[in-house]
């Protein structure tokens, strides 16, 4: 398969093979062409060259309804549902039977979901699992599964792999793409490994066979992240960059508090809904707090809209980066909004600075330049990274991040985490949430665990292996952290 | 969600209309059968430009050209009628709107030409179209035509309204019911989704501008059903339908929305329009209170659904 | 007695329609009998205005002067109000309704005229260029047809040029423009009432003149006494024909009804080309007016009201 | 820099010269509209030769002014994903106002109380689309509707003050300089602030970002309320300034005089590449889609063919413009 867009060359020479029974990871660095793949084999994209072939026959798909009928289905990167239009109608509209729809919803652990809930009000984990569900449903032949977990918590990434795996003990042919390892080995049985849009490589799943793909995918060998968390020790003891005391806000989240210092980094960890989404809408000043009062260095602050809290220094990096982007605009633009947002600066613009600003971001970041004119071109993880980049070009003294390494590739997972620490080692205050365990011990000091809208634990990053961090997020430490948290 | 949830707003709009008409009957005490039947008839083009351009916006496009559509199918059927009967000439009318929509359609998903510019031109096109097929008022109308939609029956009930609802009901209530109308709102929703489930976009959207062509037959078609000729120069329809069709509760931009609410809206323009020459108020002034309250009804809109968002 | 009598109006925003509609009013104000105008005055079609016509009628009134979109299409309605007993005038332009009665400016006989003129004062023979109203709009094929009658009295004239204003200046004048620029001569040109924009037009790109045909619009009239070398003559079409529309309302009410129910106001024309006609011109001057108004704000024995009642604009009780 | 160098292939440079073309207009979209006016104006030419002259050039350019200053309010709203429907009435509201009160009370009074006219408009837009969030295109339709009923009724009370034009307005409008229109000391300062403010300021940048993404400029701290204020009123005052301008040139204050503007404003602004969904366009294509509508409207005036062909063939012709403009550009 070849593909081009424009000046872009997608794909050149990619080629994957998938036999029954199997479960073939697709592996790729960010930009690599996984999701251009998946697009061509089911009709979303016309290839520029090559063919498929379904039991050596040659097959058209020359649309996502051909590819269905030919038993080739997607779940893809981006939700599929329509936004307007209730679950049956959506059912309606692919010929999906809604019997075996909500079978497989029951079986995915969904609950309470009505097939007259419309699909803009339901959260993006469930929609990714309705996605699921309504390709398991029409039985596939071959399912085609695109980093389906990256936006799912933990309980439910579980499942999906549990009936993925299922799927292919039945018979069918699954090509599944995710960037975590974990889901990898313990769900595949081949990787095929595609480095700028050509397959460098097809590997069986062993023991050890993380570094080879790492080694493929990005094409030079890559440490393993490590680190000390001698200095945030210190950073403790100075007074906190911001203070939250019994936070409330509708519907979640019940009653918060904590403190953050500069020089550190809070983890915040929680399962699907327990309150995280409000917590980081009240910081940020999307919306108001119900409860509970906030300070920031010792002055109580009462926000009103974001500008506020940017003004009060607290900076918010969403884990939906469409939400954070000027799609159809430049690199350079995108990074530089925060510039002129205050009516003062509305005049004409210090360009140089803004050259020089940007570039630094831009370097830092290792942000992938080539398709800078439009960040839409961008691949999914440099457009994370320009999400990010925007408020290093302003500097930063509080960021709250939310899920920032959703669907991104290792390497640049590893640039991430050493750049969190180093804003942190630079004085400023970082809370840090995430839905992937593993990365509170490399890139947090501490994590706060948040259940049910409260928080029920708070761990140091050396204790917070992921058992630990997974009971603390059931619920299920009630008692034994809980009073020393009430007293902090 | 509730039935009233789901169309909190075009009950709202059916509140509306209720305590203007009671506005009405106060102002003029008389106001009772021959008042609605005027009422209704008055809405009659209206109604169906308001119907073709809501399915347009449902697609997530919109049609500049509604009105000149509209004036094609009057001048048409009006010079058809001079030498065939009624019923050849109103099929073969609303196959020609059929037509004409179909065009735009088609030619918005073959240029790629954003909608708006794609009938904008048309909109010149069908007028220049109209001009050469009657360059002066003229054709004739046949009688029971015209009587079709004048005078009342059961007592009260206008004929206008019975024949508007039933010529709108045929169309859209089988559309909607239709894997056609799903794939209409999915498109409007959300276009790119929309294909990846599996929807053929560009037929989807060439059949709704389609169905807004065969309203637009119908309102040209109830255009000289009420003068009786035929004129070559369009009314006042489209900016009229686009401000029903947001009033009505669609949503610019595509997949929301429905008929009613949009019709209802017309109601409630046309019967702002009859109170205020029955208060005899100054005609200048009722063009800005018409502004007015077309701003002020949607702003009130917008208030409520904050509201209840925050609620 | 104490009538209320309904004004309908279809096109808003021009000078000659807001002089109707103020003449209208100043003479139902000096009426004794009148208490009440209700006017519907707004840019629509016909079906617009049989719904305006319809809400008259739901309000009771006692006479509705119109001035109709189009001479049939608004029968219906007509015949419902003549019915109920509602006095019917169709001002300016006439309707086919039976019982109707019509106080009309004889739009053929404007087009005749003036074109008459023009034709005989380039000689008999030459170039014309004709600039129109809206295409397909009842006044505009009615003053077709009687510039075509004069057309035919005159074969060695040629309409080099044919063209729609719209009725609007500004296209006027850069469709004028567009012509100078091609450098092709002509001979004269008439006007549907976009007239003295298209003096302009010559004047501003240095042209020469030739004779111009235009209405009695307040603008027009000035430039035919003030402008140097302008030959032209202005065809009388006065919106006050809506004042006398209400007076013979009122006379019908009063059992005053006329023999006939057809009464044409011929149009006169003036020129700038003779002293008696420069005479006329200066003295129906009036610089202060309105550039779009027609300077025959009154139709001497039909309307009373005085240059400041129409100026005022204030109907009955206002 | 160093890690993506390896890890993401330099652009390929063995293209095709007719892609490199392409992307090359792709880049550049003002110029294929462009070669389009020059076509048109050949084909001009061909109908009737020796029409093309210094004066038929000043012409057009003075006619394209106001049309083109119009579509600058359409450009900008459109760039937020909005419109302003009421452009055209405002410069009418101007025009008259301006031609009112100068017999009154002086040129100085008319111009000042004209253009705060054209500004209130804009701002009660901006605050219905900004605060009240009401969709721009009902709230300029309103606010069009209302101003044309606050003039039917202003004019009733100026119908014998007669009007004056203000002699620096009918220089403005109908004077030559060198063969060129006087408009231009007027409108090339015009079009350099808009081509350099939408590039070079935050406020023109911040247009360009709330029609892409109105949230993301909210998570970075932008009211867009403030700029949907600024942005209409500026454009009320710009649709006001070129309402000065047109009076000057018509000469002729009419109760609707620059309303035949409004859909080729906004026709220009589109045939020009900017997206009604916002985020994307510019007012080099603006000023270009109003020469070629200016042109147009030439060409349809001397064609000698019954008046619905004419105004039929202006559609086909618009049609055939933009479906090519996009095909060669391959924008949206
Ligand atoms: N529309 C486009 N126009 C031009 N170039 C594009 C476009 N879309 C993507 N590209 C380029 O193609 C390359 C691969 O992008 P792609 O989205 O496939 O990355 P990816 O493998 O999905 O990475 P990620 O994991 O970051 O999402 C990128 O370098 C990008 O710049
Ligand atoms: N519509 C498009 N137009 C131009 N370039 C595109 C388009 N879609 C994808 N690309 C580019 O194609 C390349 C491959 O993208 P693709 O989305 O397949 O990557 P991916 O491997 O899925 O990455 P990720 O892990 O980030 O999802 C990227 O450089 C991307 O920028
Ligand atoms: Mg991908
Ligand atoms: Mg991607």
């Amino acid at each position: 398969m070849a593909k081009s867009f424009g000046a872009v060359k997608a794909l050149t020479d990619a080629s994957l093979h998938v036999g029954r029974g199997q479960v073939v990871a697709l592996m790729g660095a960010n930009g690599a062409g996984k999701s251009t793949f998946v697009k061509i084999l089911t009709g979303a994209l016309k290839p520029d060259r090559g063919h498929v072939l379904i039991q050596g026959k040659p097959a058209r798909v020359g649309s996502p309804a051909q590819a269905r009928a030919s038993g080739l289905v997607p779940v893809y990167q981006e939700p599929s549902l329509i936004p307007d239009l209730d679950v049956a109608d959506n059912l309606r509209l692919g010929d999906t039977p809604a019997d075996d729809f909500q079978h497989w919803v029951a079986e995915l652990g969904i609950e309470g979901l009505q097939l007259t809930d419309m699909i803009r009000d339901l959260p993006l984990a469930t929609l990714r699992i309705l996605d699921l569900a309504r390709a398991l449903a029409s039985k596939p032949d071959v399912l085609l599964l695109d980093e389906m977990t990256a936006a799912l918590p933990t309980d439910l990434v579980e499942r999906v792999l549990r009936v993925v795996r299922a799927q292919a003990d039945e018979g069918r042919g699954v090509i599944y793409i995710s960037h975590r390892f974990t889901e990898i080995s313990e769900l595949c049985d081949s990787a095929t490994v595609l480095r700028d849009g050509r397959t460098v490589g097809d590997l069986k799943i062993e023991d050890g066979v993380e570094e080879k793909v790492v080694e493929l995918m990005l094409g030079t060998k890559l440490d393993l992240g490590s680190r000390d968390t001698g200095a945030s020790k210190k950073a403790r003891e100075t007074t906190p960059r911001l203070e939250a005391r019994n936070l409330a806000a509708a519907p979640r989240l019940q009653d918060v508090s904590f403190d953050l210092h500069p020089g550190e980094v809070l983890g915040v960890v929680a399962l699907e809904g327990q309150g995280q989404d409000e917590l980081f809408n009240v910081l940020s000043g999307f919306t108001k707090p119900t409860g509970g009062n906030l300070s920031v260095d010792g002055t109580e602050q009462s926000f009103s809209h974001p500008s506020d809290a940017i003004a009060a220094g607290l900076t918010f990096v969403p884990g939906d980066r469409a939400e954070a982007l000027l799609s159809q605009r430049s690199v350079r633009e995108n990074i530089a909004l925060p510039f002129s947002a205050r009516m003062r600066s509305w005049g004409p613009l210090k360009l140089r600075r803004e050259r020089e600003r940007v570039k630094l971001a831009v370097d830092r970041l290792q942000i992938d330049t080539r398709a800078q004119g439009e960040v839409q071109r961008l691949s999914g993880g440099n457009q994370q990274k320009v999400t990010i980049g925007r408020w290093l070009a302003t500097g930063v003294e509080t960021l709250l991040l939310f899920d920032p390494t959703r669907g991104i590739d290792v390497r640049t997972k590893r640039q991430i985490y050493p750049l969190v620490r180093e804003l942190a080692e630079q004085g400023a205050a970082i809370l840090y949430y995430t839905s992937e365990l593993e990365e509170v011990p490399l890139a947090c000091d501490r994590a706060l665990v948040i259940f049910n809208g409260r928080v029920v634990d708070l761990i140091n990053a050396a204790d917070a292996d992921e058992q630990t961090l997974m009971r603390a997020a059931y619920g299920l430490t009630e008692g034994a952290n809980a009073e020393a948290v009430s007293a902090q | 969600m509730s039935f009233a949830q789901k169309h909190a707003w075009t009950l709202g709009l059916v509140a509306l209309l209720l305590v203007l008409l009671g506005i009405t009957k106060l102002i003029q005490p008389s106001f009772g059968a021959s008042g609605l039947e005027s009422l209704a008839r008055a809405a009659l083009p209206f109604a169906f430009a308001t119907a073709a351009m809501a399915v347009v916006v449902i697609v997530g496009g919109i049609d500049l050209s509604v009105a000149s559509i509209m004036t094609v199918c009057a001048v048409t059927a009006a010079v058809l009628m001079q030498s065939m009967g009624a019923i050849p000439a109103v099929a073969i009318t609303l196959l020609i709107g059929l037509g004409m929509g179909m065009v735009n359609g088609g030619l918005i998903v073959l240029t790629r030409v954003p909608d708006i510019v794609v009938t904008l031109a048309m909109l010149f096109v069908w007028e220049g179209t109209a001009l050469l097929i009657l360059n002066a008022p003229g054709g004739t109308v046949h009688d029971w035509l015209e009587d079709s939609i004048a005078g009342t029956v059961l007592f009260w009930m206008p004929k206008a309204l019975i024949v508007m609802a039933i010529a709108v009901a045929l169309v859209w209530i089988p559309l909607k019911r239709s894997k056609l109308g799903l794939s209409i709102y999915a498109v409007g929703s959300d276009e790119l989704a929309a294909f990846r489930s599996g929807v053929a976009v560009g037929w989807t959207k060439v059949a709704a501008y389609g169905v807004c062509g065969l309203f637009c037959a119908m309102g040209g078609l109830s255009l000289i059903m009420l003068t009786g000729i035929g004129e070559p120069v369009p009314g006042p329809y489209l900016l009229a339908s686009v401000a029903a069709v947001v009033l009505g509760g669609v949503v610019l931009g595509g997949g929301i929305g429905g008929l009613l609410g949009p019709i209802i809206a017309v109601f409630i323009l046309r019967i702002i329009r009859t109170i205020l020459t029955l208060a005899a108020v100054d005609p200048n002034v009722t063009t800005i209170v018409e502004g007015t309250i077309m701003v002020a009804v949607v702003m009130l809109g917008a208030f409520l659904v904050m509201r209840r968002n925050k609620a | 007695a104490d009538y209320t009598i309904g004004v309908s109006n279809t096109v808003q925003g021009n000078g000659w329609r807001e002089q109707m509609i103020c003449a209208m009013r100043a003479q139902a104000a000096v009426e004794g009998d009148v208490s009440g105008l209700i006017v519907a005055h707004r840019n629509t079609d016909s079906a617009g205005q049989l719904e305006d016509l319809n809400n008259l009628i739901e309000a009771g009134v006692d006479a509705i002067v119109l001035n109709p979109s189009n001479p049939e299409a608004l029968n219906s309605a007509i015949d419902t109000a003549i019915e109920q007993g509602i006095v019917v005038v169709a001002v300016d332009a006439g309707v086919t309704a039976e019982g109707a009665y019509i106080l009309s400016n004889n739009q053929e006989e404007y087009a005749y005229l003036g074109a008459k003129w023009l034709f005989e004062q380039v000689g008999g023979s030459g170039d014309i260029v004709y600039m129109r109203g809206i295409a397909g709009v009842s006044a505009d094929t009615d003053r077709d047809n009687g510039f075509q009658r004069a057309l035919a009295e005159f074969p060695d004239i040629n309409v080099i040029h044919e063209v729609f204003t719209g009725w609007q200046q500004d296209q006027g004048k850069q469709q004028m423009f567009d012509f100078l620029a091609t450098g092709i001569p002509f001979d004269g040109v008439w006007t549907s009432g976009i007239d003295n924009v298209i003096v302009d037009a010559f004047t501003e790109s240095g042209a020469p003149l030739v004779p111009i045909v235009g209405a009695d619009n307040a603008g027009f009239v000035q430039y035919l006494s003030e402008v140097d070398g302008l030959e032209g003559a202005a065809v009388t079409n006065p919106g006050s024909v809506g004042g006398a529309g209400i007076a013979l309302a009122v006379d019908i009410l009063n059992g005053e009804a006329p023999d006939s129910n057809l009464v044409l106001v011929d149009p006169v024309l003036w020129e700038n080309t003779t002293d008696d006609g420069r005479a006329t011109i200066a003295g129906a001057q009036n610089p202060n007016l309105d550039p779009e108004w027609p300077v025959s704000v009154t139709i001497p024995g039909w309307t009373d009201y005085s240059m400041e009642q129409i100026i005022a604009c204030e109907g009955p009780g206002q | 820099m160093s890690v993506s160098d390896q890890v993401h292939p330099a652009q390929d440079d063995h293209v095709s010269t007719l892609v490199r073309i392409g992307r090359f207009l792709g880049d550049n979209p003002v110029i294929p509209l462009v070669i389009l006016l020059l076509a048109l104006v050949g084909v001009l030419e061909i109908m009737r030769p020796g029409i093309i002259s210094p004066f038929w050039f000043g012409n057009t350019i003075k006619f394209a002014i106001p049309l083109a200053m119009l579509a600058a309010c359409q450009m900008l709203t459109m760039l937020t994903a909005g419109i302003d429907l009421s452009a055209a009435v405002v410069a009418t509201v101007s025009a008259f106002v301006v031609a009112s009160i100068t017999p009154l009370y002086g040129p100085f009074a008319g111009v000042v109380i004209a253009l705060g006219a054209a500004v209130l408009v804009g701002l009660v837009n901006g605050f219905g689309v900004g605060v009240a969030r009401v969709h721009p295109l009902i709230m300029t339709l309103g606010t069009g509707l209302i101003a044309t009923g606050c003039l039917q009724v202003y004019q009733r009370f100026v119908i014998n003050t007669g009007s004056e034009i203000p002699a620096f307005l009918e220089w403005l409008g109908t004077g030559r300089t060198a063969g060129l229109p006087n408009g231009l000391f007027l409108f090339v300062p015009f079009a350099v602030i808009i081509l350099l403010g939408l590039r070079y300021t935050g406020f023109g940048r911040l247009l360009y970002a709330i029609g892409s993404n109105e949230h993301a400029t909210k998570l970075s701290g932008v009211r867009s309320w403030q700029v949907f204020m600024v942005l209409y009123a500026l454009v009320g005052l710009i649709a006001g300034i070129t309402g000065l301008l047109y009076v000057g040139m018509i000469r002729a204050p009419s109760l609707s005089l620059a309303n035949p503007l409004l859909l080729p404003s906004a026709a220009a602004a589109v045939i020009g590449g900017t997206s009604i969904f916002g985020g994307r366009g510019s007012y080099a294509g603006a000023i270009v889609g109003a020469l070629i509508l200016t042109v147009l409207g030439t060409l349809l005036t001397l064609l000698q063919m019954p008046e619905g062909a004419r105004i039929a063939l202006f559609g086909l012709i618009i049609l055939g413009v933009t479906a090519l403009y996009v095909r060669l550009t391959n924008a949206r």
